[in-house]
Formats: C-alpha cells, structure tokens, sequence
C-alpha cells in the first residue's frame, strides 16, 4: 500500500543487484539507523544502554555469526556460548597480554583467533553431518569452557578466576572499563556490529552466499557442480566463529567487564542464540537482529509483568521464563519455521501487491 | 527546443523535416540524453541519442553497400527491438521508405504486402521472420536481401543473401572508401515532402492498402497533437504495439524523433507487463482490446481478494466513479469528497496504479475502435488521464483532439486546430488537414475516390457532430444503415456493448438493410465454465458447451439488459437484438475474423458464417444440420429468439 | 621425557600398583554406563521410529522423577505443600507411567503432527524447545528445590575380594539389563515391534502395516517415558531429583555417537564403553590437569571415533543417491 | 560446425569394462562404450537398469570397482565429483535437485562458480563486495542472463524456484548446467514428469544447444519418440548389462531390446 515502486527501473547490473533495490526500503533503514544513532542516545539512560541496548546489538553480532553457519550453510552449531568464550578470553589474553594493541584491532584478532578454533572444530562435518555435527559442537562448548575455567592461564593466574577487561580508548573516547561511559560503549558498539553485520551481508549475497546456501538446500547437487563441500563448510564455520568470536569479545570488554568465562558463556548462552537465530529466522540478517531483541527484551518485560505487576516470586518468574521460550521455539517451528523475518516478508509481498491479492 | 518550433509548426525548418535529420539534431543538441531503452539480459540498456546515431549511420553504409537506392522499399519485420526503430531511420537517411509489417502476418499476406510493396530488402528480427520471408522470396522478384537481429538458430543458413545485422554494418563499414556522400550529406539530401514510410492498413477488406505518409504529415501531425497534450522531450513509452500500426508509428516513430522523448522496447512479449510496471510510462497508447484485458485482469483479481479488501475498494471505486473523472478533468469538487478521493488515492487508486505502472501517466489514449464508456470510465475514475483518439493511418493521427475539461468516452473530441470537419449527406465523416496521407500506393483508383477536391479526405467512417462541435464516432459508413423497418443500426456500437458482457466473448451485428437486428456470439469460456462449475451443471465431455442451453440462457439475461439499455437510450429508439446464435469456438486473427489489431473483417464474416446468417433471416428455428457440421457441432445450431 | 613418565607411565604403574581399585573404578564406570545406556536408549528409541532426535529425552528422566516425588510425598501440584494422599512407590510409579503416555500423547498432538515432513533439524530444534518447556513445567508444579526419592532399592554394599560393591549399583545394572531384554523381545517378536522398525526405515511402510502414524508415535515416545522413568528413578534415588538429573541427556549424546543413533545394542555397549572410559580416564588422568574431565572427555573419545566410522559402532553404512 | 564435428567421430568419453555393485548388489556388469564429441547420445533401458547410476559413475559420484574411464583422452579411475565438474562435465538430475531456497537467477549464478576468479571471490574481497568481487559477480550476471534468455525463462528470473511448476524446474536445472559451459552434459530423464507442450519446449532447447555450442550431450530417457528424434546414437542398458549399441532405427528394431521392454511391461 506504501509502496509506489513502478518506474524504478534498473539500467544497470549494480543497481539491480542493490541490497535494498526498492526506494521505500532503503530509505526506511537509513531512517532507522539515524533513529539508533542521532536520536536514541539523546533519550537513552545508563540502564537503557546497559541492559538492553548493547546486550541487544552485541548478541545481534553473534547471532548474524550463528546464522551464517546454521542459516545459510545449514549446519547447525551448538557451540556458541564456547566460541564467546573463546573470544573473550583472546580479547582478555590480548589486551593484558599487549597493551599498546588499538582496541579495534584486539576485537578483530579476537575473531581470528576464535576463527581457528572454530575451524578446528569444523573438522568433523568433513564425515559427519545433521545431528552428529550439532553433538560435535556440544563436545566443543563443554571442552571450551572446562578449559578455560581449569587452566589458570587463561585468567592470568587470578585467585577469583574472572576475567576482567581494563580501560581501553577509541579516538579519546573511553570505551571500556568502570568509568566508560555507557554511552559512548553503546555507539561504539551500534556502528561496530553495523559494519560487520553489512560485510556479513556482502558475503551472503556474493558466490560465498551463494556456496553455502547451496551446500544447505542440496549437498550432493551442489558437489556434482563443482563445490567442495569440506572447504566450504569449514569457511563457513571460521566466518561464522569469527563473528561470534568478536561478540563474546565485545560481551566482556563492553557489556559485562568482568565474567567467570564458564559461567557467562555456558551452553545456555548456545541455546539462547540458537532460540534468535530461529525466532528471528534462519537465513536473515534482519532476522538476527529482530531474534536478538526478542530473546533479550522478551524476557526483561516477562519479569516486569509477572513479578512487578502479578507479584510473582523471582525464581517462579525464571520457570515461567523457560516455558514461555520453549513455547515460543516449538510455536515459531509450527507455524513459520522462518521466522519474523518471513513474517515480515510475506507482510511486505502483501503491501506490495495491495489491494490485489497477487 | 522542441517547443521553440511549436508555434511555427506549419512551416517546419528544411534541416529539420525528416525523421534523420531530426536524428542529427538531437545527437547534436543532447546526444547524451536516453533515446532508447531495451531491456535485455536483465537491465534496461540505454542507447542514447548520440549512439543511435551512430548505430543509424553504420547501418545506414550497410544498406547503402546492399545498393539500397533512394525511393527504394525495405520491408522492417519484428517485434518492437531499437535495432527495428533505427533500421527505419537508416533506410529514410539514405532516401530509402522503410515499410513495417505485421510480424505475425500469414504467409500468405506476406507474400501479397511483400510484393505489392516491391520490397528491395527486408529486415527482420529473427529466424521465425527470415523463414516466412523465404518462403514466399520465389514470388518477389524485387527482393535481394533478407537481414536479421537475432543470430539464434541462424547458425544453419547458408544463402549468400542473407546477413547478419552486425555483419551487414562490417561490410558497409569497410566498404565506406568507395562511396560518394558521407551520412550527413546523404541526410541532408532528403525532403519534408518525400515520402517517409509506408503504412498497411490490414485492409477490413481483403485487398491490403499502402498509406503513403510524407515526413512533413507525420512531423506536423506530431508535432500539432503533442503541442495540445503538453508532450515534451522528458517523456518515457513504452513501445509494445506492433511497429506495422500508424498507432504505434506515430508515437514511437514519428514523435518519438520529432520531440526527442525516450522509447522503452520490453524484453519479451511474457513480461510485458512487468516491464510497463518497471518503465511506468508518462505518455502511454492502447488499443481497446488491451485496456479491456487489464480491466477484467483488476475486476477478476478484486473478485478474488479477501473481504474487507473488495469492499474497501468496491467503495472507494464507487466514490471514484463519481467524483474521480471530475477530478481528473480538473473540474471543481466538494471539499469532502475530494478529501475522500485523497484517502481512496492513498489507499486503492494509487497502489492499483502502481501494480499496473500507470501512475506517472501524463496522457493516455484509445486508439483503433470505440471503447466500452464502463471500461473507460474505470480509468479515468482512478485518475488516469486516458482519452479516445480519431486515429486513422490516412490522417497520422491528427483530426481531432479533447479540450481538458470535457472527455467522454463516446466523443473523439473537437476538431484539431488546422483541421476542417464535416459530416457529407451521407453521414460520413471528412476532413482536410496537414498530416493528410499523400495517396494509396500503386492505388490511382482508391486514391481518387477518398481524396475528393481540394485535399478533403472521405474517411469512410460515419459520425455525429454535436452542437459544441465534437465529435462521435458510428461506425464504419458502409457498415452503419437501418433495418427495413427504419431503425438506425451500428453494429461496431451494438457490438463494443456486447462484448463487454460477462459469458460473452465476442460478437458480431447484422441488421442495416435486413429485416430485424441479430448477433453471431462466441462464449467466453473461461466465464461461463466458471459458471457451469459453480452451478455444478455436468455436461457430458464430447457435447459442445456453446451449444447447452442453460448457456443459452444465460446469454440471453444479458442480452436483455443490453435492449433495455437501448430502449432507455434516445439516440438508439427501436434498436433491439431480437435472435442471435452461439457459434463455437472463438474469433481469431489467425482464422481471420480479425486485423492483427483487433478489428472485425466483418466482410469475411459474413461470407465465412452466410449460411447462419440466412437461418437467421429464413426464420427458421434451427440451421440445417449438414451446416452446423460444417462448424463442428453434431446436433443442429439452434437460433434463439429474444 | 618427564612429560611421557607423567602422562603414561605413572598411572600405568598406578593401575598396576592397585588392580583392586581399578577394579573398583571400572566397576563404578560400568554402573554409570548403565545410566548412560538407559537414557541412551531412549534416544535410539525414538530416532529409530520418528526419525526425531529428541534433544528433550534427559528433562523427561527429570520430569518424570519429579512427578514420581510428587506422588509418593503426596504433594499438591503448583503449591509445594503436602495435602494429598502420600502414594505407595508402585502406585507412584504407575501412575507417572500414565503421565508419561499422556505427555507423549500431548507430543504427538502439538509437536510432531504440525511438523511432520519437516526437516530433521527442524524437529530436532523443536525438541530441543520442548526440553525448555519441561523444565519449567516440571519446577512449577513440583518445586525446583533438591528432593529425596527412595522407592525401596536396597542400598549398602559387600566386599568381593578388596573389591567394594554397591548393591544399588547391582540393581541398577539388573533393572536396565531387564528393561532391554523387555525392549528387544517388544521390538523383535511383537507386531506392534516391527512397526516400530518399519516406519524407520520409512513412513509409507509402517502405513502398510497397518498401523497409523500417530498411534506409532505416542506408543514410541511412552515407551521412551518409561525408560526416562526408569532412568529418571535411578538417577534420582541416587543423587536425589534435581535440575542436574536433565543433563545426562548431554552424557548420552557421546554415546549415540559411539553405538550409532538406530542401534539398541549400539546405544547399550557404547554407554558402557563411554561409562567406564571416562571414570578411568578422570580417576588416572583428570588429577594431571587438575580433574573434571569427564564433562567432555566422552565427547572428544566419540570425535575421533566419528572420523572413522561415521555411522558409529553398529550403524550401517550410508549410500548416498541422486 | 557441429555438423562437421559429429562426422569425424572422434570419441569425448569412453567407458571400458565398467562394473559397478553396491555390496552384493551389481548396479552396472561389464558395460562398455563411448560418446563421440558434439553428438546426443541418449542411454535406455527399463527401470532399474542402470542407467542412473552409469550417469553417477561418468561424473565421479559413484567409484567403479573395475573398468575404466577416459575422458578427453586422459584416463582415470577414482575422481571427485568436483573435480569431474572442473574437468567439464555437467549434469541435472531425474528428480530436480535445485536449491530451493534461492531463486532462479541465483541457481543458474552456481552453476558459474568454478569460472569464477578464485581472488576476486575470495573471503576478504567478498566482504567488501564492491571491488573485485562485484565485477566478477557482474561478469558472470551477463553470461547467466544470456542463458536466461536463451531458454526464455526472464519472466520468472527472480522467482524462487521452490514456487516454480515441475517444468519450469527442470528447465532452470538445464540453465544451471549450461551456466558451467561443459563439454559434456548429461540430462537424467530430462523430460520426465512434462506435459506434451513442455517436453517439445525442451527437445527444441536440447536441440539448440548441442547445435549453437557444439555441446555433447549423454541422455537418459523413457520416452522412445523423443530419443527417436534427439539421439544420433542410443545405447541401451538392462539389468546392468550393455544389450544394445547404435543408431536409434538398429536399436528400435533390436530383438533384445524389445524383448526387454515387453519383459518390463508385462
């Protein structure tokens, strides 16, 4: 109904193959991120960045990595939480280890480094596939976390063994650490995840993108073209690590400052992104980031309600909280298996063609 | 700049009254302006005026290298491609007539159009064209080269006559030494008087006539009509009607050239639509037949939509059927209602627009017959500023024009300025005026008896002029009449309202100089099944449905309403449809009931379906059954009284 | 060379030192492979019948313990105080057999008959869903705080040689060994049993032989309840019904790998070989790098053996088509 | 040049001795025989009879347990599916195998991905898409687009194929093996499942590729009229077993082969 797109012909190969080829959308995604960039911080308080807005975009990051695994490449990963940790810990080891190292680049060398790791244990999906690699995944969480809570190393011999980020600047701002302004944590955060997520976005609709779906959608077709399914999935598992990778690192040194690694990035946390990916829908950036807010927000307004207004006790609340979520997986698997993503586009098909039915 | 000669349109400058000359100016004056898009692998691919020129030019040694002549006829067959455009300005620079033809002409009329034209080459798009064209290359002594645009499953064609666009253009290229006028001279060389092109008219008679048409009619007929529409260079068409037709001639020909404005050429006739909804055209040109299928498309589609949806839009469609011509013609509104026509714009009329690529029309006209006033009131009612054009080849188009304020659908609009009208004793239309053709071609005797002293052309058409001067079309003259019992009979009108009843496919009126008024209907299958399922009627397979009565009856409900609407009608006092008879199978333009542009051979008609037409007006009840197997049916074809 | 005299050599001559205490452990890895085992099972269960990988399997050992309590301390659901009748362990165990069918009657309805042809991965996902669903159920209504449960099991122990044995433990290893005796005869010899068979391999099948999809799969999935029962009274007799009860379904996971996810035996020799290798690896291993290895360790031995069998100990081999 | 090409009779592929058996079941026993370049060569036979499987052994998917394969010339045993595609052999299959979660356009784009410059495709020049990988991705749009063009698909270019009707499908399937530009194509049962209009539709398309790109063409088909009209030579498979070689008239008349179809009809 909002749309009036005839006349907007395309003359060339670039322009057709635009991410947003349709006016209207674009402009509305540019007026959405002036929205979060120019707006919001004027109203936003210490609460509002701390608990929603930077756990919401820092879990978008790891959800658009997830997604790129388990949307796009179809192998499904519950290893997240471990690869966070992952993250985390390099970034912990990277500053401490090397002060002088700019913040930016310890984020990025954090993906790397979780990068490897992560392609190590994409080794398996060179035999094994579907559940099997999802129970390989698990093996990777659990042994992550016993690795990092075990060995000393890795908390700098800490007595506590937490991890905790030291202050760190970007351009004069700090942007880490007690006194970082939340803030300032918030914007950096918000133009951080923006540029991964577009550089996400150009991979998926690039021949890589193309690569992986394949894999997903027909494995044996795809070989019989010329794919190598060992490579590509292996891509596919260091992309998507380093993602998550630079999400766990950003969860510890913006977010949360200080964690017991095993306890922040426990299996939960898996499931928690899986639940975005799902519920934001598989195969979608814009998915990621709807999931993540869902999953995040859900929650929060849960507790208010039920413990605020309804006078619940906290600890009845949580079991409220894990039937709600299960619900919500098994509802979206029923009934949209793609999630508010799909949602959202079959709304948009209908503006598009209204008021004719097709 | 184009308006910079409008006010001066009668006396056109010599270097710019033939369509390259006009070529030259704009690759002068805006070369990089877009003069064509073709959408092709994908993409709208532009051509500018500067590179059209160009490809003109090369094409135009390629010509000239075949010994193409001045005066000499090429023959221009395919699908609306800029190669098929631009062939037509190449053959015109070098003195050449380029003659359009019907691409989906029978053999058999190729060989006659060919011919008659005395073809030198011909130009084709593909192999389907080149094949026709050799098929009947025996009988046309003049032909001696055949081109074509698309390569594909050319591969096996090993004649030495036939090239390839791109090979044509190479060896005119290197042969470029050894000729005596560069491009420009040879332009320059052409006059406002020659003869441009030559236009087919797919004779409603059998015997095919060449409307020769100079550069100076097409360019002033142009020019006038577009100085009174307000089209300038920044328009955008989309050119999809076949090339053959004055219609499309006249738009994405000679005011394409003339005004500089950008011509879209679709990627294949299957994605017409999606490429009108891409290019959505500010100026835009259509035949009854086409605006009526976008019209059921819209109603069937409605007709289909959820609840709310359909009586949102049947609503705001009613509040438009009021008040949106008046808006659209710029007349005054009350102030509610025009904020309610704002909302249904928003809600339905803008988006339904949108879907079709119509919203950025400036002007759209109904050329060729008579449209339905239901069907065009529909789209001026959504805003749509669409307009019934007097389009015959003889005129360019040019006789007359709408003022703004007072569009309707039975009325072509006042005469055009420059253009003197009348309605002769028999009331037959005739006029004279600057896009006047100069003469059927090889045709001394037709010439004659249409063009009558001092430059009047009898149009052969009968209309009316009304007291403010507009005025209606009948009908065709030789067609129109009264029944023995003197009730005034135009069967092109009776025919338009029939056509637009549901179950009704098509039909065909008979009536002047017989006793009563009858009908030849064909069914609209696709309807009346959809009927025949719903009312869950089984009838057996092999028994043929046109001829069930329960069909039948269904015709005649609507029938019915058509005489009523005449018996409310002053101007059709008597007229009633008294018998009429369901004929199997639908009219075509391959069996040739039809011109390839929708029009009724109704001479051929009436031979093709005599013996019906005798049971009609023998006044029996049924046709013999040895008739009726001659039309496929078993039992014998009932006729049905009303 | 240090390194080798540590990680080899010292708990070779460990085990050499104290037979009797490997004994001991290997014993005890037995007995907890037999847990493994069970749960396993019903892993293998269901994946045979519903091609479902029912992620949800260690919270139905859970769900089901907590029910269990509930009835025998006779407390009133969603209030944890004890109003009703206190039930007999039979009774008990009878009539949390019945809410374990009616769950799997509630499955079929909710989950599985929307999702039917879904993608593997999709129902698997959504089994994963349902474990969250359960675990919340089960803390609503029964309370989330540590319970006792004791159904009469002899506990205790006797000396074979200086071997120490639990008789829990003995009664354990006999209840499982029971219920796959009880489960081979239901799935060779019964009609019902090769159904059950036949819709693994494929649907269209298991309709010729006669019995709906739908009945086959509530009966699959009670009898997946009662082995989570069973297991769920194991486990839960022996360190008390708690949240951590849900997670040896991810102590099971390994051994599928092992034994493969379509065979019983597979399921049973795998839990063992995971149950032993794990206690001696933690016992004889663990202290070197300062212990609780045994959360991965099963899943790393299960890795290595992927990479060269993927189809697992007694899975057959995979023939990939076009 | 086709038509020169298919009278020098110059073999692409031949096939020696090859067996094939999956556990105790033989697939293919002993079947030997060879495509000559620029030519259809169609493979019959009953259901069951091998055929696919022959198809799975020429393109590496399946390894034989004896015989051997040469293709242009150079032999081998054991080949990676890829490696087979690499090497210009393209295929689609008896049931549709597209990937349906990507539209029509972006199929027949996967079946460019071993044309593609392996840097500017790479993961670094990828993330920043403009740049290399945009031209490269360009680059290949054209080719795809006259593929697009050539099986007069462009009305449903980005349509997802999952909504597409059956032919349609398997009309895309033929673009995306087109799109690698192989020197040998095999079409598993290309017409199978169409109405009458589709299946000419499709002729004519086979048709013109192995005439405007001198492609060679190995078919596997049921229906007779159509491999009548397509092959120039038809080899013919049963129960694994090579019963017949030749042009279609020889084999149509062949005792062997009609007693093998009758066998199956009856």
């Amino acid at each position: 109904m909002f749309y009036r797109e005839s006349g907007q012909f395309k003359t060339s190969y670039q322009s057709d193959q635009a991410v947003f080829p349709i006016r209207q959308d674009l402009w509305c995604v540019v007026a959405f991120f002036l929205f979060a960039l120019v707006v919001i911080p004027y109203f936003g308080t210490e609460y509002f960045f701390q608990a929603i807005m930077i756990p919401v975009l820092i879990f978008s990051l790891a959800a658009i990595g997830l997604n790129l695994l388990t949307g796009y490449c179809g192998q499904l990963s519950l290893g997240t939480g471990g690869f966070m940790a992952v993250g985390a810990v390099a970034c912990y080891k990277l500053t401490t280890g090397f002060p002088e190292l700019p913040f930016i680049i310890t984020l990025l060398l954090s993906g790397l480094i979780t990068a490897g790791v992560g392609l190590l244990f994409g080794i398996p999906s060179l035999r094994i596939k579907g559940f099997y690699l999802a129970v390989a995944t698990l093996a990777a969480q659990f042994f992550l976390s016993w690795l990092f809570n075990k060995v000393a190393w890795f908390q700098n011999y800490t007595p506590s063994g937490t991890i905790t980020m030291p202050p760190r600047e970007v351009l004069g701002y700090a942007v880490t650490g007690p006194n970082a302004d939340a803030m300032h944590r918030y914007i950096f955060c918000l133009l951080f995840v923006i540029v991964l997520a577009m550089a996400a976005k150009n991979l998926v609709r690039g021949p890589i993108g193309r690569s992986w779906m394949a894999i997903r959608d027909m494995d044996i077709a795809a070989e019989l073209i010329g794919f190598r399914p060992f490579q590509t999935k292996l891509l596919a598992f260091s992309v998507s690590s380093f993602y998550v990778g630079i999400a766990g690192a950003m969860a510890l040194s913006l977010w949360l400052g200080s964690v017991e690694t095993a306890e922040a990035f426990d299996i939960n946390v898996s499931f928690q992104v899986l639940f975005m990916i799902i519920i934001g829908g598989l195969g979608s950036m814009m998915g990621s980031f709807v999931g993540a807010a869902f999953i995040i927000l859900a929650p929060i307004a849960l507790t208010n309600v039920m413990v605020s207004w309804l006078g619940m006790q906290a600890v009845t609340a949580k079991h409220f909280e894990f039937i709600f979520f299960g619900g919500m997986i098994i509802f979206f698997l029923v009934v949209e298996p793609h999630g508010i993503a799909r949602i959202w586009q079959l709304v948009k098909e209908k503006l598009r063609i209204w008021p004719l039915p097709y | 700049m184009v308006s910079a000669n409008l006010d001066s349109v009668d006396n056109i400058s010599h270097t710019e009254d033939t369509f390259p000359k006009l070529l030259l100016k704009h690759a002068r004056e805006r070369g990089s302006e877009p003069a064509f898009r073709q959408k092709r692998l994908g993409i709208w691919q532009t051509l500018t005026w500067q590179q059209a020129k160009d490809t003109a030019e090369k094409l135009s040694f390629g010509l000239a290298n075949m010994g193409l002549e001045r005066g000499d006829k090429v023959a221009i067959i395919g699908q609306n491609t800029s190669m098929m455009y631009l062939s037509m300005l190449a053959t015109q620079s070098l003195g050449g007539v380029p003659v359009p033809i019907f691409s989906d002409a029978s053999n058999e009329e190729f060989q006659l159009l060919l011919a008659h034209a005395e073809i030198k080459g011909a130009i084709c798009q593909d192999q389907e064209q080149i094949d026709k064209v050799e098929s009947v290359k025996e009988s046309i002594k003049s032909l001696e080269f055949l081109v074509f645009e698309q390569p594909r499953g050319m591969r096996g064609y090993t004649q030495n006559y036939i090239y390839s666009i791109d090979g044509l253009i190479e060896a005119g290229v290197s042969a470029k030494g050894d000729r005596k006028n560069n491009f420009e001279d040879e332009v320059m060389a052409g006059k406002g008087d020659d003869l441009s092109t030559i236009i087919y008219t797919p004779g409603t008679t059998a015997q095919p006539k060449g409307v020769m048409l100079s550069y100076r009619a097409l360019i002033l007929a142009g020019l006038k009509s577009a100085k009174h529409e307000g089209i300038n260079a920044h328009e955008n068409v989309l050119a999809y009607l076949p090339i053959a037709w004055i219609g499309d001639h006249l738009i994405s020909y000679a005011q394409h050239n003339t005004l500089g404005f950008t011509i879209n050429c679709p990627e294949s006739p299957d994605t017409l639509l999606t490429d009108l909804k891409d290019i959505s055209p500010s100026y835009f040109l259509a035949p009854p037949r086409i605006l009526e299928q976008v019209h059921a498309e819209i109603t069937g589609r409605i007709a289909g939509a959820a609840r709310l949806k359909q009586s949102l839009y049947n609503s705001f469609m009613k509040l438009a059927n009021r008040v949106g011509d008046r808006i659209t013609s710029g007349k005054n509104v009350g102030p509610f209602d025009r904020f309610a026509y704002l909302l249904g714009k928003f809600m339905i009329y803008g988006p339904i627009k949108n879907t079709l690529g119509f919203n950025k029309i400036k002007v759209a006209f109904n050329a060729g017959d008579p449209i339905n006033s239901r069907i065009f009131n529909f789209y001026r009612a959504l805003g749509i500023n669409l307009k019934p054009l007097y389009l015959q080849a003889e005129s360019s188009g040019y006789v007359c024009l709408h003022q703004q304020n007072e569009v309707r659908s039975n009325s072509v609009g006042q005469a055009a300025s420059d253009v003197e009208l009348r309605i002769n004793e028999d009331g037959e239309i005739e006029y004279r005026s600057a896009g006047i053709f100069s003469g059927y071609y090889k045709d001394k005797k037709a010439t004659n008896s249409v063009l009558i002293d001092d430059g009047w052309f009898k149009s052969g058409d009968a209309g009316e002029l009304s007291e403010n001067g507009s005025l209606r079309l009948i009908g065709r003259a030789d067609e129109v009449g009264s029944t023995t019992s003197g009730v005034k009979v135009s069967p092109q009108y009776i025919e338009n309202q029939l056509r637009f009843c549901d179950f009704i496919g098509n039909a065909v009126v008979f009536g002047a100089g017989r006793a009563f008024v009858s009908a030849l209907i064909t069914i609209d299958n696709e309807k009346v099944n959809g009927y025949l399922e719903k009312s869950d009627e089984n009838i057996p397979a092999d028994e043929e449905i046109s001829q069930q009565d329960i069909v039948a009856n269904l015709l005649e409900r609507e029938i019915n309403s058509i005489n009523t609407i005449f018996s409310d009608d002053p101007d059709n006092s008597g007229l009633k449809i008294e018998k009429f008879i369901i004929i199997p199978g639908q009219f075509s333009s391959l069996n040739g009931e039809f011109t390839q542009m929708g029009k009724l051979r109704r001479v051929f008609v009436t031979e093709k379906y005599k013996k019906l037409i005798d049971a009609i007006y023998g006044g029996n009840d049924i046709v013999d059954a040895k008739a009726s197997k001659n039309f496929g049916v078993k039992a014998a074809i009932k006729i049905r009284r009303l | 060379m240090e390194f080798i005299n540590l990680v080899l050599i010292g708990p070779i001559l460990e085990i050499a030192e104290y037979p009797a205490f490997f004994l001991e452990v290997v014993f005890g890895g037995l007995m907890s492979g037999v847990m493994y085992s069970l749960v396993a099972l019903g892993f293998v269960l269901i994946f045979k019948a519903s091609g479902v990988f029912n992620f949800a399997q260690g919270v139905f050992a859970l769900f089901a313990a907590l029910t269990l309590v509930g009835l025998m301390t006779g407390t009133m659901p969603f209030s944890l105080d004890k109003v009703l009748p206190e039930l007999p362990a039979w009774a008990a165990i009878i009539a949390t057999f019945i809410v374990m069918v009616g769950l799997a009657i509630a499955v079929e309805r909710i989950v599985l008959r929307p999702l039917v042809n879904q993608d593997h991965i999709i129902m698997f996902m959504s089994t994963i869903g349902l474990a969250f669903v359960l675990e919340g159920l089960g803390d609503t209504i029964w309370g989330s705080e540590v319970k006792a449960l004791d159904v009469g099991i002899p506990t205790g122990n006797f000396m074979i040689g200086e071997i120490q044995i639990q008789i829990f433990d003995l009664w354990a290893a006999g209840v499982a060994a029971f219920l796959v005796v009880v489960l081979a005869v239901f799935f060779q010899s019964t009609r019902t049993g090769r159904a059950l068979r036949a819709v693994a391999d494929d649907h269209q099948a298991a309709l010729s032989v006669g019995i709906p999809l739908k009945n086959i799969w509530i009966i699959v999935w009670s009898v997946a309840g009662l082995v989570a029962l069973v297991a769920g009274i194991m486990w839960g007799s022996k360190s008390g019904v708690q949240f951590s009860l849900s997670l040896i379904a991810l102590k099971a996971l390994p051994v599928l790998i092992l034994g493969g996810f379509t065979s019983v035996p597979g399921a049973i020799v795998g839990g063992l070989i995971i149950g032993v290798g794990e206690k001696v690896a933690e016992v004889y291993w663990g202290p070197l790098v300062n212990g609780a290895i045994e959360n991965w360790f099963a899943y790393v031995v299960a890795l290595v053996f992927l990479l060269f069998r993927p189809q697992g100990l007694f899975g057959d081999k995979i023939i990939e088509r076009v | 040049m086709s038509i020169a090409e298919k009278n020098t009779s110059e073999a692409i592929l031949t096939v020696e001795n090859i067996t094939l058996s999956f556990g105790a079941v033989r697939a293919i026993r002993d079947v030997s025989f060879n495509i000559n370049k620029s030519e259809i060569r169609a493979i019959i036979g009953p259901n069951g009879a091998g055929k696919t499987s022959m198809l799975n052994v020429i393109n590496g998917f399946y390894h034989p347990q004896e015989g051997k394969i040469s293709f242009r010339g150079e032999v081998r045993k054991q080949m990676r599916p890829h490696e087979a595609a690499a090497g210009g052999i393209a295929r689609t299959f008896q049931n549709v195998a597209l990937f349906k979660g990507m539209s029509t356009l972006d199929n027949i784009m996967t079946g460019r991905n071993l044309k593609m410059n392996k840097w500017n495709v790479s993961l670094v020049p990828s993330m920043f898409y403009y740049g290399p990988t945009q031209k490269e991705e360009i680059k290949h749009r054209q080719h795809v687009e006259e593929i697009i063009s050539f099986l007069e698909i462009e009305a449903i270019r980005k349509t997802p194929v999952g909504r597409l009707p059956y032919g349609l499908q398997k009309r895309v399937e033929l673009g995306r093996a087109l799109a690698a530009e192989p020197d040998l194509l095999l079409l598993d049962e290309p017409m199978a499942g169409m109405n009458l209009e589709e299946k000419e539709d499709m002729c004519r398309f086979i048709l013109d590729v192995n005439d405007e790109f001198g492609t060679t063409i190995a078919l596997i088909e049921h229906d007779m009229g159509v491999v009548m009209d397509l092959s120039d030579r038809v080899v013919v498979l049963d129960h694994g077993e090579k019963i017949a070689d030749g042009s279609p008239d020889e084999v149509k008349n062949d005792q062997k082969v009609i007693d093998a179809y009758l066998g199956v009809s009856s």
